[in-house]
């Protein structure tokens, strides 16, 4: 059904498509999508989340009656503790920078997408082009600049805790 | 690094309970005692052919070994009394097994529908509002006790659990003492079942007992503790 | 309304929402919440978008029937490799959890240390701490997403899954 088609679309691709691209990725006249997606609008009305429209591309939002919810989450969601997994995430990207995702979930053992987001949400970390595809992560100025650090020799046990994560690096090799 | 060994026993069977339930299945058995007797002999001599396992798994199949080995002295000799503890551990073995083979069928379940319709999440924000947000143990300090805790707990080289080790040890003179009550059930004794390792003493003891059970040889109570086999092939009758 | 706001915080949201923030967020007790929970997921029955939760997190995630095609518009690579151990681990987790790795050793009869922690890297499974010092494992929601089943009871078999065995269990005791 293209109505679904269009749903899922949007919702995963969390930004405006254009009507252009829907069509050329579905198949279907300009038309047929329009008529779709005013359809839609009408299936969201009176739920959370709307589709918005101008005419030119659509993307899916949140309702304006739960706008001041959203700020309340916002800014909770900037103040919350970064607990074990964010303290633990930084530490690496600060050690061991320009570090690779894969590089950061291989040393925790844990998957780290969540908490990395998390991160450069924040303004902890940044991302930069990496080798292959992914990216490498590496301290923020303002976050240096907020430890008191200049350069990373300066960060406490530098030597020494660089050479445990290069041991372990080393002695353990990521399979894949 | 590229020991042959390891690669047939990871290629082959994942473990004991694996290689077990493999050969039950092979012989389209369901799980019992009957079953398990019936495959012991093929489990030991398996053991024996790939004896280099890693410590930590070769003391998980010489524990289970030693329960198979219960399992076929009293089906072999049913007047053999096995003790709650004996019992209870053959019990805990079918139990186990039964589990393994449920799991197995649930995998093969899973496994045609494991990423084939995905599910997916929202891809992140392209340009997200990022605001500089430390939180209150955002400093130098508590990041390299962080570093420090995380660096404590990276995987070790796997030590063999010392509950493993003390069973493992103990089962040698759970094979004593099994011999002891067969050869009080059976009216013999055996030889001294000291071999050079774990799999040789359970090898002969199954043997030993196979040929108690047709009878093949008699063997004689010097004193107490010292056991001797006497071949009794000779004295087989002949019905042919 | 409850499902409006609930709707508007999982996609504004970037990652799976626990039934603690929204209870907290919304003042509203856990029982509310799921109840509306398993109302959205009717709700959404037939759309493009699903919700996905496990008891204790929540997410909105693309309708699987339209895996191909969203696929189309991933970047990342997907990993769909998983041997045997993998599979009867994650069978483990999804049919037992909270599970402790003794627990997962105890019924593979081998030492899964390696193997989890693979899965846990790759998000498949996540630790929770345990009763006594030890971790159990879950499954992810990204596992249920892999999987494309909305909530742990439509996985395979889930209902019945163990219960020949409970009554072999059972029995066994007194066969002889």
């Amino acid at each position: 059904m293209l109505e679904q088609k269009i749903e899922s679309i949007l919702f995963f691709r969390n930004e405006p498509v254009t009507l252009a691209e829907l069509s050329k990725l579905l198949k279907v006249p300009r038309e047929n999508l329009q008529f779709s997606i005013s359809n839609l609008q009408k299936e969201y009305h009176g739920k959370g989340i709307v589709i918005v429209t101008d005419g030119e591309s659509v993307s899916f939002g949140t309702h304006p009656v739960n706008s001041e919810l959203i700020e309340t989450l916002q800014k909770e969601e900037l103040s919350r503790e970064l607990g074990r997994a964010g303290l633990e995430t930084l530490a690496i990207v600060l050690y061991r920078a320009p570090v690779s995702r894969r590089e950061i979930d291989h040393i925790r053992g844990v998957n780290s997408t969540f908490i990395l987001r998390t991160l450069l949400i924040r303004g902890l970390v940044e991302r930069t082009e990496g080798a292959e595809r992914g990216y490498n992560y590496k301290p923020t100025l303002t976050l240096l600049e907020y430890l008191g650090v200049t350069k990373r020799e300066d960060l406490p046990e530098f030597g020494s805790a660089f050479a445990k994560i290069e041991e372990f690096v080393k002695t353990n090799p990521d399979e894949k | 690094m590229n020991s042959p060994t390891y690669t047939v026993k990871t290629h082959v069977f994942e473990g004991p309970l694996d290689l077990l339930l493999e050969l039950v299945i092979k012989r389209k058995l369901f799980v019992n005692d009957v079953s398990l007797a019936e495959v012991t002999d093929d489990f030991i001599s398996y053991i024996e052919k790939h004896e280099k396992f890693p410590i930590g798994e070769s003391a998980e199949f010489i524990l289970i070994a030693s329960t198979l080995m219960l399992i076929k002295s009293r089906s072999l000799l049913p007047e053999l009394m096995l003790t709650e503890e004996e019992e209870g551990a053959i019990h805990d073995l079918e139990d186990r097994l039964v589990l393994y083979a449920r799991i197995k069928e649930l995998s093969q379940r899973l496994k045609p529908i494991f990423g084939k319709e995905i599910i997916f999440e929202k891809l992140p924000a392209r340009n997200p509002s990022i605001i500089f947000s430390p939180d209150s143990k955002t400093d130098v300090g508590n990041l390299l006790l962080a570093l420090e805790n995380l660096l404590e707990s990276l995987p070790k080289k796997e030590t063999l659990s010392k509950v493993t080790i003390k069973k493992v040890v103990s089962l040698e003179e759970m094979i004593e003492k099994l011999a002891e009550r067969i050869s009080k059930v059976g009216k013999l004794r055996f030889r001294d079942l000291k071999h050079k390792d774990k799999i040789s003493v359970i090898i002969g003891f199954l043997a030993m007992l196979e040929l108690v059970k047709r009878g093949a040889i008699r063997v004689t109570q010097e004193r107490a503790g010292d056991i001797e086999i006497e071949s009794a092939s000779i004295t087989i009758p002949n019905y042919a």
